[in-house]
């Protein structure tokens, strides 16, 4: 399995440094003021190597995250992972995008499998699903190394140099399920890992040790709540989202803090602590760095990465 | 067996409004739950009820076929003749042979056709288990079809959506009018294939990396 | 009907080569062509035979049923003691009764399931024109389905594929083992709709503007 | 029905002005080079006000007709109409890409069916077909004037300003057929018509006398031959295009000049003459303008227009 590293990302997980992803949601709308400034906030933490785009998640359509990604990644200076779903595009529409990621410069993408358009604000729209999310990756491999998609048709002149990532189930039941998918993933070319939210560090720790012979490098995914409605929004509708319940407690006690500034500074310093700790934790198992994925919120963002790797 | 739902009793009466004459024509054939000359009969009161509420005549004959998708056994058997409209109580295929074989006498559907499936118990629930695709891969998914069970067809599954072996999806049961009346959780297709080849030491069936499915057969309409 | 085509010797021969006792189950019910005792009883031979040409010995007994699409009734007629696995001669349907019904014996399909469709005459040629989408339009297009009938599925056509009322995709006939024999071209299904809807003077059903299908009843696997 | 002149090219139409655009087909590269020659070539014209970027045509899959449409019309300042086929996309993936083109600055959209999948170098793949052109013409619209989907979920913040065209079947038989099909896009809001090539007069003739009710303006396409092997191909192998005997033996015959200088000019100056009286037919017969759909044959292009409408 040839394999090189294009990316920053790619670059920074190959030479072994412990790395740090963000995520960014576009909106239906043509305007991304806002998820600009978004960037251009974890552009400054520094170490924020990469931040995700998002394709129309959970259904809800959004404006292409190609252009998205393209246009953030030119204005703000921070590379881009553009999430390409296999929800909305057949072979050839996913042929098409993949060809123009490489034409505006674009070195990573997220292939994922989508949720299906029953859930979401478009209902009646019909699932495309052409190509299942290990086949996408699959066909990016063959277009970069092989300058050929699916049926052998050829890409004229220079190839798309792009890295590809997968998402990562931490919940998936039994995690034997979970592994063998990640190996077929493997054998056709999958980079790296980004997993969902994770809260349970243990959880985290057993995703990791069922992981590891698969043999591809690991970012867990996790989402520091800036206040308790937010936390357990997680542990009641995220689907195979499990927040400790120590963890609901200490938000709920927090939440009850009546000066504004107070509570906030107190939630940071708890997803401060609470996040240094679980990070040091994955990382000792050999995790390759995090996905941090809250929009918004970047109070506690510097101070995790700086408990975990200094300034 | 093909199943078949009731149309909305006013939306078969539209269709036959502007006729005074109807031939209502069940099948006898694969259709579920039955279509034959009882509910045919059935049809034939209820539409001329209809039209008596809004102070009309229509006039209903009610006939039933071995079955409505030979179009030869069809010219055969039906004599049309004196009546002015058809309602076919057949699955979707009834209705357009029908308008093949007499094309000076509008036929019209009084079913929605659903799927093709099983049921558990005579006119109990039914359930949709094959698509039909032409490339039967239940030889090595543990008799478990990934393309009609896994709501997305994928031939890698399960995806990110299966927990706790239950699909993300909601199943929506609905009531003859359409509307919703339960919403269920269903089995992953996928989880339950891993469950099977696990039980069949056969998870290198599992294991294997599957090609995306070639949709150039599913191209419609097919003929053979 | 449920069209079904049968899979390659060698594919068949592939599932059953593990095993020594083989229950071949033919369906009498709405597969076409049939596939009950007589079939069973054909496909029995046929790998008893296979197994011989490669030195190894299989025992095939053939018995058939009214329908594999109920799991009731396939757990009262089978009875598949003594047989290591079992060979459905049916649709995907019931392929899946089987392996629900008997989780102990694996059930292996003998058949592609194509599409369901019609013939024109026994055994001649079949045609899809269903593809029991649960909301059937036909009362409105002629008693013709745009969406199994245009390649498409438009519901607003014809495409500009569609020239001199033929669609710009061949079809292409095929043998029993998936080769091309024959390209023929086929019907533009908004052309026949057209045609007919001005036929029985309703070019204003031609002319509305149709929002897109509502392709949220279609999710699969349905049940009702 | 609202409806808004926001290009270039609808900004001329509505002015009445006689209209020339042009075609450029990207391959399946990430390398835009050749078709951005082309697009500066058009440009240099100086009397093609817009070129259409073809979407993955004859469903032989290309680069994002998206990315190449705003990479060209930003390098070459050449306004391109982004084709967009709803063969590949579901309405989810639809609204992304018109959001996608709304931030990018294109302004003009060509709706169109596509090809089936089964005809061209991906047959495997699954034809998508949620929307048809009419559902697509009608989604853009409800963006542009309602700010809304076809769900009604709203865009936030500013709507695309784009203007939406359809394709026109010069062939369709019969034409009661075709007009039926341009009521209903009229009735959803398509703006202008571009049809496929015609080469005999009389038949660009009767199809403009035929679609007058529907009232929108209609660009009527043709194909100036470089050789008599293209003009063969296109009455041998384009389904639904005739070329009229006579033009067909006026090529044999200037094929048959051996210096191919010569050759070269002769034919040059048999399309320009053709061409014009063409053109100033189907003017007077009230045609919007005329879609010039030679790719990479630039030689008769200038005198044509030239000929229609002076210098």
């Amino acid at each position: 399995m040839e394999k090189k590293a294009f990316s920053e990302l790619a670059k920074k997980i190959e030479a072994k440094e412990f790395v740090f992803t963000g995520e960014l949601e576009p909106h239906r709308s043509i305007d991304l003021t806002e998820v600009k400034e978004w960037a251009t906030t974890l552009k400054e933490i520094g170490k924020i190597i990469a931040a995700n785009v998002t394709d129309n998640p959970r259904s809800d359509s959004a404006i292409s995250s190609l252009v998205a990604a393209y246009l953030i990644q030119r204005d703000t200076g921070l590379e881009c992972v553009y999430q390409l779903r296999v929800t909305d595009r057949n072979r050839l529409a996913l042929v098409s995008d993949i060809l123009g990621a490489g034409a505006l410069g674009l070195k990573n993408i997220l292939a994922l499998a989508g949720d299906h358009t029953r859930v979401g604000t478009t209902p009646k729209a019909k699932p495309v699903f052409d190509l299942d999310s290990a086949n996408l990756i699959d066909l990016i491999h063959r277009m970069v190394y092989e300058g050929k998609d699916l049926d052998g048709n050829e890409i004229h002149g220079p190839r798309p140099e792009i890295n590809v990532g997968t998402a990562g189930g931490i919940m998936a039941e039994p995690l034997e399920m979970e592994v063998f998918k990640l190996k077929r993933k493997a054998k056709v070319g999958a980079d790296f890992i980004q997993t969902q939210a994770v809260f349970d560090v243990n959880l985290a720790v057993r995703y990791l040790k069922a992981v590891k012979e698969v043999g591809i490098p690991t970012l867990i995914g996790i989402f520091p709540p800036r206040s308790y409605a937010q936390a357990e929004f997680f542990g009641k509708f995220v689907p195979g989202v499990i927040v400790p319940k120590e963890f609901m407690d200490d938000f709920k006690k927090m939440s009850e803090i009546t000066d504004k500034a107070v509570r906030k500074e107190k939630i940071k310093e708890y997803n401060v602590n609470y996040f240094v700790d679980f990070i040091k934790e994955v990382r000792k198992e050999g995790a390759a760095g995090c996905h941090i994925m809250a929009v918004g919120y970047p109070d506690p963002i510097a101070p995790i990465i700086e408990g975990v790797i200094g300034k | 067996m093909i199943i078949t739902k009731e149309k909305p009793i006013e939306e078969i009466y539209g269709f036959l409004e502007p006729f005074g004459s109807v031939l209502v024509v069940g099948c006898d054939s694969c259709t579920q739950p039955p279509r034959g000359l009882r509910e045919a009969e059935t049809y034939a009161s209820l539409m001329e009820m209809a039209a008596r509420v809004k102070g009309k005549e229509i006039k209903c004959e009610a006939i039933t076929v071995v079955r409505q998708c030979c179009s030869e056994g069809v010219k055969e058997w039906i004599k049309p003749d004196g009546h002015e409209v058809i309602l076919s109580m057949a699955c979707g295929i009834g209705v357009q042979v029908l308008n093949e074989v007499f094309p000076e006498i509008p036929a019209f559907p009084a079913q929605n056709t659903v799927f093709v499936g099983w049921e558990e118990k005579r006119e109990g629930i039914m359930y949709e288990n094959c698509r039909a695709c032409g490339d039967c891969l239940l030889g090595e998914t543990g008799g478990i079809c990934p393309r009609t069970r896994c709501a997305k067809g994928m031939m890698n599954g399960p995806c990110g959506g299966c927990i706790d072996g239950k699909c993300e999806i909601p199943v929506q049961l609905r009531n003859w009018r359409g509307e919703v009346v339960e919403e269920i959780k269903q089995d992953c297709g996928w989880y339950l294939i891993f469950n099977r080849l696990k039980a069949m030491k056969r998870l290198d069936l599992f294991e294997k990396y599957r090609e995306p499915t070639d949709y150039s057969i599913w191209t419609n309409p097919r003929r053979i």
